[in-house]
């Protein structure tokens, strides 16, 4: 790791013409050793620009904090990874506590698109020259001018229901039908809503309308015990959830500075593993489902049932919930689990390969995966796609490499990475990673450290802030919190794969694809909804 | 007189439902519908399918368009922005049909109850037939809950108020404290 | 009163009314009398010559003509012979119905000044009047006058709405592709002519034989060629989608049932009249009309399935029924070469019969989307909609016109397309090896094309007339004027009558193909009730076969469509059947409805808050896959455009534009113009306006002539 | 390639459960539920650590007060009209719980354990609540019970 108070000054220096300074002391302060700079509202997208070039620094978050209870108006802030330094670079801009505003992104950062609007709509922050300010995630019928974010807001007040707004689009060019699938659409799927824009067969457009699920997870979280975190974390989206409950349980160990016990660390890489392989082995069944291999289909469905077996063995739970806390896991396994974790991954190594070796056989499998819903590497690298789907665009990130975390750092494995962007490529990656996951969960099953699997965390003070992170099944989720009062939550953020990857996804969809195509585009993404609304 | 039209209305509420039972009994086609949930519902859901669990082998099937269906299975917290859709959808399918709320979002809202964002479960929205509680209820479970539904499972949980005499006295109990 | 000399009554008396009818529409004073006053006489007109036809064809005397002049080439004559009935009685059905409907449409149509309007009125009655003059002309010189006033005329027609370019433009080619056809049609009366030494159709008749078969040959393909670039086949169609959309919709209706099919009159005045006589044609002649009238079928209705513009779509498919009709003279031609003469004049009886048939329907239809763009002001698919409860009657007469069209019993399509297409099956009567393929090939790409003919039509009445309306003026449509209802109404009946009691009119057909062929083929298509054969039939009869059968003036109700190996219908107890399923269906609606309450709801559409209009499928995205699938043939271009991604992302705009070309439009006729333009550009060396050049030219022109005298 | 599909398939053998024919059982691990031991509950002696750890609030804790009327529990004694009675109830609501099982951890006294339970249906919400009413024999003073749920879905 590079000298991080070195790098604190080049950055200062760099961006220092355009606004860039030191931060002064502040609330949330973060772990030591990560870098911070302040910067003026306006300048922020030159300073970006010139951290992006200079610094390949890659845009992960962007969220405004409500300062106004310490007199400091409004706190925007962007996280950066620097990959080479294996560090988090935070962008602060102190917003004006009356009329909070800064100069919007967009423009140098596509990605940002999203997160600005978040803002705009939860907390009252403007981002000016942003091309189009509508709301996002909050229902239609909520009232304007009702930031939820807001220190003052209640998670269980009442917000009384206004006569619902709905985004109206451009009209279509003439002759161009607007084919709505969803919210509630084909089979056993969240609810989201696409519009496609089809000229019959061709797909011209897609929109996406998604967020009928927004639970306020981060409001919810606020003011709850940290204790409890947990199980609010694992519930951001159930399929993900260890890998989520273990970011929350990062980022809560890295404020209280404690070293977790080995043997937890390496259980924890265990377990985020097998959540890997059970989500990979799901997104193969349900891609054959698409593409109408029922046999594949249901020889895919039953690996991830053994997983899922196995997964309630271990944890008592089959989605994990409930296995991760502050400081380790709630329970340790006895040998005769290990062992039935040896057996079924030498029986899933085995049936993998085959199954493999079959898929990529199947001419009808195949044809409907190449060349479909292609995702260029530019625009997975504007939109700052992560996981798989950034992977099989080129985008060689993985924080399990990058920023290793649990026991990632003592175990050998190999991140696939593509550049061709179709439906193959991602379908690709995930049969790679999941061949990883088996690897890894053997490493791990043969040096398994002895000892304790959990270590008390002391009380947080307020003011606490961390960032924490884990490669969940469908990419890079970060956490990012802020301790209050009485051992409580003040401050949550959430930034799930799947949000980072959504604004990406419509862009796979014009082109070269036909209407029947987009099942298995939507598939071949697999995006999960409950974790982009949260 | 009240008790008579309670009776009455009772076992008219029973004729219905075994009518119901009777009609959807051997073939049922289900219409699933997210209303906020974390996916693990879903997931769950979904695994009935798989050769482990099959639902098919007891003639209960799911389907794409409610006017088709004859069961509404709806899980998750009740997001505000779903209550129009699950309307919808309910007001969509033909007589006679059941409604089950499946994991604690559906039937309570669960981590969520009721909040700014949430109506916590769909108890309020739509007349809930059946009950399924579990984060998320695992595939045995919703097995259960839709023979239940139909009629065709014995239900196992009921209300209960134990009475416990206690002769110690309560030290702990200290008014005001 | 003799019953057979009414037809030659009611013959002059047509004349007389159309004549009327021109004075009329000049010497009226107010706009609407105009109208009114010609469209009456055309009327009339129209069923005086409806009258003389169907006279004619059952069996009256012919009416006839005769002007003597001094002229050299002698007397003009007319002679309604069973060929002209057939085609007079199709222009007086057409004729009749349009011209009611013009009193509605020419009334809401434009507001027109009063001067067009007599002109109009006028120019109409004169219009028909040639028509009727060119099918009943019985000498060349009288019919090249009418074929060309008719040219003339209905370019004046065309142009009604002179005001817009693109009219005049189309106008115009019309007018001069139907030249360049009557450059050949003359040549080709010229070359019967020479043998004669009289232009008389009876010395032409006497002559043709004497001809060498190079010679006929010729004069085979300047007719085909000719009377061809006037019925629109292919690759001379190029003027019929232009012009079809740009006139008055009655007008449309007159030119694509009526005009077109003049065309096919002429061929069949010369491929089986004139040349038809003593000598067999060859083989080839008859393979060639099937194989252009095939191909001409099926690119006419793939073009007719990708247009957006209402009247394209009826202007195309019309290129694509004149394909089918010319298919059905093709194989009558085809088998005529191998000496299978009632199999020949069974298929021109169902070719002739599809005539009639396309020329209700489409007229029909034509009549339809006047109605639609009289109310909507737009003829764009994708801006109609939701037409059916606006205009409910307008709405049922198109549908059962695309129903017609779309060859569904009980309407009248149906049974000419299945008697062509099953005659097209007898080909293994043949034993030519390739005539057999070239017939069966033909056969499957009049299939495919039928086929695709019914994509085009529920396209039509799905988009046009169904689900939402795609823009205000769709939203603020009202039904038709009685008028216009009228006429529709008429044609509708034809529709469902042809279709229904084709027994009935194959008779008359029958006498048409009896003189040109000379034998009738009556009891085979129409037998007398199996009575011949009830071994054969015992089934049929027992199950009502033998129904009315000493009632009916004509054989019988079933139509057997071949020869051999053919299938047996009949039209009329299907539509009975029909009646009786529907009748209980309803009733057992009425059963069962009781039973479960009924709840009425909003659309579903995956619990989205509104379903709108734009959600509704458009007539591009309809046909869009038939675009994808023949896009080698079409090789259209399609371009999307959309802004850059990150903006793209939220505002939504995009673009998305597809082009086509008209058929051999870029492969045949723009390189041809510009060789033609560069060739002219040459020439104008020559031309310098130089006068001293140009008294070298005629001095080189001299010598070169002086040279070759002495050579 | 269907063929071998096929054959896998063919292969696999069948491993559908029985259920509902024959009962199946879940791993000894498995959180179905928590049941509730309302002998050796501490809730009368006001112990309300479980309903502290319950995140969802499945566990309340509230006082029956039954004013001027017999009593249920005292069926059969002579009925004392004018005393007021109060006592802590425990419920357990099952349509709330999320099986986290953080209220067996935080139990003092082993009242609550998770059982693998997985018939869990049921036609009304209130079957899905479980409650115990803690009594002191000696109970006539008639203390009012602090409400203790902390104020959560109150």
């Amino acid at each position: 790791m590079i000298d991080s108070a070195a790098l604190q000054s080049r950055l200062v220096a760099a961006c220092g013409e355009l606004g860039g300074a030191s931060p002064r002391p502040y609330v949330g302060q973060g772990v030591e050793g990560e870098v911070v700079i302040n910067v003026a509202p306006d300048a922020l997208p030159q300073v970006v620009q010139t951290l992006r070039r200079e610094f390949r620094a890659i845009f992960v978050d962007l969220f405004g904090l409500d300062l106004r209870p310490e007199k400091q108006g409004f706190r925007l802030t962007l996280i950066f990874s620097l990959d080479e330094e294996e560090n988090w670079l935070y962008v602060h801009a102190d917003l004006d506590a009356d009329a909070p505003q800064f100069s919007s992104l967009v423009e140098a950062l596509p990605a940002a698109d999203w997160y600005e609007r978040v803002v705009w709509e939860e907390l009252g922050v403007t981002p000016r020259e942003h091309p189009l300010l509508a709301g996002l995630r909050l229902a239609p019928d909520w009232p304007e001018g009702v930031y939820p974010q807001r220190q003052d807001f209640r998670w269980q007040q009442q917000v009384q229901g206004v006569e619902p707004r709905y985004f109206e689009l451009a009209p279509a060019p003439e002759g161009i039908v607007d084919y709505p699938l969803g919210p509630v659409r084909s089979g056993v799927v969240e609810s989201g809503h696409y519009l496609l824009r089809t000229a019959g067969e061709e797909l011209v457009d897609m929109r996406l309308q998604l967020f009928y699920k927004h639970r306020g997870i981060e409001k919810r979280a606020e003011g709850v015990a940290l204790e409890h975190l947990p199980l609010i974390a694992e519930r951001i989206s159930g399929t993900s959830a260890f890998a989520h409950s273990l970011t929350l349980c990062q980022a809560l160990e890295r404020a209280a500075a404690v070293d977790v016990p080995p043997r937890a660390r390496f259980l924890r890489t265990l377990l985020a593993e097998l959540e890997r392989l059970y989500n990979h082995l799901g997104f193969q069944a349900d891609l054959c489902q698409a593409t109408g291999l029922a046999v594949a289909q249901a020889q895919f469905d039953i690996l991830k049932e053994r997983v899922l077996r196995l997964n309630a063995r271990l944890a008592g739970h089959r989605y994990l919930f409930g296995m991760n806390v502050p400081g380790g896991l709630s329970r340790d396994f006895d040998e005769q689990s290990l062992q039935a974790v040896r057996e079924l991954v030498t029986v899933l190594r085995r049936d993998m390969e085959t199954l493999s070796r079959l898929l990529l056989a199947s001419a009808s499998h195949r044809d409907r995966l190449e060349g479909t819903g292609m995702l260029k590497p530019e625009d997975a690298r504007a939109y700052c796609a992560v996981g798989p789907i950034g992977r099989a665009s080129g985008v060689d990130r993985d924080l399990r490499r990058d920023h290793p975390y649990a026991a990632y750092a003592e175990v050998d494995f190999a991140v696939p990475v593509l550049e061709t962007g179709d439906a193959m490529a991602r379908t690709q990656i995930r049969l790679d990673e999941a061949m990883q996951s088996l690897h890894i969960i053997t490493q791990i099953l043969g040096s398994l450290p002895g000892g304790n699997v959990y270590a008390p965390l002391e009380r947080l003070p307020a003011g606490k802030a961390a960032l924490g992170w884990a490669e969940s099944p469908r990419g890079e989720c970060l956490h990012w919190l802020l301790v209050g009062e009485d051992g409580t939550l003040r401050r949550y953020r959430v930034r799930t794969a799947s949000f980072a990857n959504w604004q990406a996804f419509s862009l796979a969809i014009p082109g070269h694809n036909i209407l029947t195509d987009f099942p298995v585009i939507e598939q071949s993404f697999g995006l999960s909804f409950a974790g982009a609304d949260c | 007189m009240a008790d008579t039209l309670d009776k009455a209305t009772r076992e008219a509420a029973e004729q219905l439902q075994a009518r119901v039972q009777r009609l959807l009994g051997h073939s049922l086609h289900i219409r699933h519908v997210d209303a906020g949930s974390c996916n693990a519902c879903e997931a769950e859901i979904k695994m009935l399918l798989n050769p482990y669990y099959d639902i098919q082998r007891l003639g209960i099937f799911f389907t794409v368009t409610p006017r088709h269906a004859d069961m509404l299975l709806v899980t998750g917290c009740m997001t505000r922005a779903m209550v129009d859709p699950l309307r919808q959808t309910y007001e969509a399918m033909p007589d006679p049909r059941l409604v089950v709320a499946v994991g604690a979002c559906a039937c309570t809202g669960g981590i969520f109850g009721q909040s700014a964002y949430t109506l916590g479960g769909i108890g309020d929205i739509l007349p809930v037939d059946v009950y399924i509680p579990g984060c998320p209820p695992s595939p045995l479970t919703l097995i259960h809950g839709l023979l239940l539904a139909l009629g065709r499972a014995e239900q196992r949980m009921h209300h209960d108020t134990r009475q416990v005499k206690s002769s110690r006295a309560l030290p702990m109990l200290t008014p005001g404290a | 009163m003799n019953w057979s000399l009414v037809p030659t009554l009611t013959f002059w008396a047509m004349f007389a009314v159309y004549l009327l009818g021109v004075v009329l529409a000049v010497l009226m004073p107010k706009g609407r009398a105009i109208t009114i006053s010609a469209a009456v006489c055309a009327a009339l007109g129209g069923m005086a010559a409806l009258v003389t036809g169907v006279g004619v064809l059952s069996g009256a005397a012919m009416p006839m003509l005769r002007f003597d002049t001094n002229l050299p080439f002698g007397a003009l004559t007319l002679r309604v012979d069973t060929l002209s009935a057939f085609f007079l009685a199709v222009i007086g059905l057409i004729s009749l119905p349009v011209a009611v409907y013009s009193i509605g449409y020419l009334n809401a149509e434009h507001g027109a000044g009063k001067g067009r309007l007599h002109a109009f009125g006028a120019l109409f009655n004169l219009l028909l009047l040639t028509l009727t003059l060119i099918v009943t002309a019985d000498d060349a010189i009288m019919f090249l006058v009418a074929w060309e006033a008719m040219a003339f005329l209905s370019y004046l027609m065309v142009n009604f709405d002179y005001e817009d370019a693109r009219v005049i433009r189309s106008g115009f080619l019309m007018l001069a592709v139907s030249e360049l056809g009557t450059i050949g049609i003359f040549i080709a009366f010229l070359l019967l002519y020479q043998a004669a030494g009289s232009f008389g159709y009876d010395a032409l008749r006497a002559a043709a034989p004497t001809l060498s078969l190079p010679l006929r040959s010729a004069v085979f393909l300047l007719a085909f060629a000719g009377f061809g670039a006037k019925a629109g086949i292919l690759p001379l169609q190029l003027w019929l989608p232009e012009a079809h959309p740009a006139a008055p919709s009655h007008i449309s209706a007159l030119l694509s049932a009526v005009i077109i099919k003049l065309g096919i009159y002429g061929m069949l005045r010369f491929l089986l009249d004139f040349l038809g006589g003593a000598a067999t044609p060859p083989a080839w002649w008859g393979l060639t009309v099937l194989a252009v009238g095939a191909i001409t079928a099926l690119v006419g209705i793939l073009y007719s399935v990708v247009q957006n513009d209402l009247k394209r779509v009826l202007a195309y498919s019309s290129i694509e029924n004149i394909g089918i009709i010319l298919a059905g003279l093709g194989a009558s031609l085809t088998f005529r070469a191998y000496h299978l003469t009632a199999l020949s004049a069974i298929v021109m009886i169902a070719a002739l019969y599809h005539v009639l048939n396309h020329a209700v329907y489409k007229g029909l239809l034509f009549l339809g989307a006047g109605s639609v763009n009289h109310a909507t002001g737009t003829r764009e698919l994708n801006k109609l909609g939701g037409l059916i409860r606006l205009m409910p009657w307008t709405t049922l007469f198109f549908i059962i016109a695309a129903l017609a069209i779309s060859a569904v019993p009980p309407f009248n399509g149906y049974i000419s397309e299945w008697m062509l297409l099953e005659s097209l099956l007898q080909s293994f009567a043949i034993p030519d090896i390739l005539s057999k393929v070239i017939i069966a090939l033909s056969g499957a790409l009049l299939a495919l094309t039928a086929g695709i003919a019914v994509t085009s039509f529920v396209r039509v009445c799905g988009v046009g007339f169904l689900a939402l309306p795609r823009s205000k003026e769709a939203a603020n449509a009202r039904e038709a004027p009685v008028s216009m209802r009228v006429g529709m109404g008429f044609l509708a009946f034809f529709c469902l009558a042809l279709g229904v009691l084709p027994t009935f009119v194959i008779p008359a057909l029958d006498r048409v193909t009896t003189s040109l062929f000379g034998v009738s083929v009556l009891n085979q298509v129409v037998p007398p009730l199996f009575t011949n054969h009830p071994g054969a039939y015992q089934l049929l009869v027992t199950i009502g076969g033998s129904l009315f059968s000493g009632i009916l003036p004509v054989n019988g109700l079933v139509v057997i469509a071949a020869p051999a190996f053919s299938t047996i219908d009949s039209p009329t107890y299907l539509f009975l059947a029909e009646l009786l399923a529907i009748g209980i269906v309803l009733l057992l609606l009425r059963v069962i409805r009781p039973l479960g309450a009924t709840r009425r709801g909003r659309v579903w559409a995956g619990g989205i808050p509104r379903f709108t209009a734009a959600m509704t499928y458009t007539g591009m995205a309809y046909s869009n896959p038939v675009r994808l699938i023949f896009h080698s043939l079409f090789r259209s271009r399609v371009t999307i455009e959309a802004s850059a991604p990150a903006s793209r992302q939220r505002e939504g705009r995009i673009d998305y534009q597809q082009q086509f070309w008209s058929p051999f439009e870029r492969g045949l006729y723009r390189p041809l113009l510009s060789a033609f333009e560069a060739v002219t550009r040459k020439a104008r060396i020559i031309q310098s306006g130089n006068l001293n050049q140009y008294i070298a030219y005629i001095f080189l022109i001299v010598l070169i002539v002086l040279i070759l005298r002495a050579i | 390639m269907i063929l071998s599909w096929l054959r896998r398939g063919l292969r696999t053998g069948v491993l559908t459960t029985r259920y509902p024919a024959a009962r199946e059982e879940m791993p000894r691990e498995f959180r179905g539920r928590p049941a509730l031991d309302a002998e050796r509950c501490l809730a009368g002696q006001g112990c309300d650590r479980c309903v502290q750890a319950c995140l969802p609030a499945a566990l309340s804790l509230a006082t029956v007060t039954s004013r001027g009327v017999q009593p249920l529990w005292e069926r059969g004694n002579m009925p004392r009209p004018l005393t007021t009675i109060s006592a802590p109830q425990l419920t357990l609501d099952y349509g709330r719980c999320i099986m986290c099982g953080l209220c067996v951890t935080a139990c003092p006294a082993d009242a609550l354990r998770m059982v693998g339970d997985y018939e869990l249906a049921s036609t009304t919400s209130n079957d899905l609540r479980v409650s115990a009413v803690f009594i002191q024999e000696d109970g006539a003073s008639g203390r009012d019970y602090e409400e203790k749920n902390n104020g959560r879905y109150a």
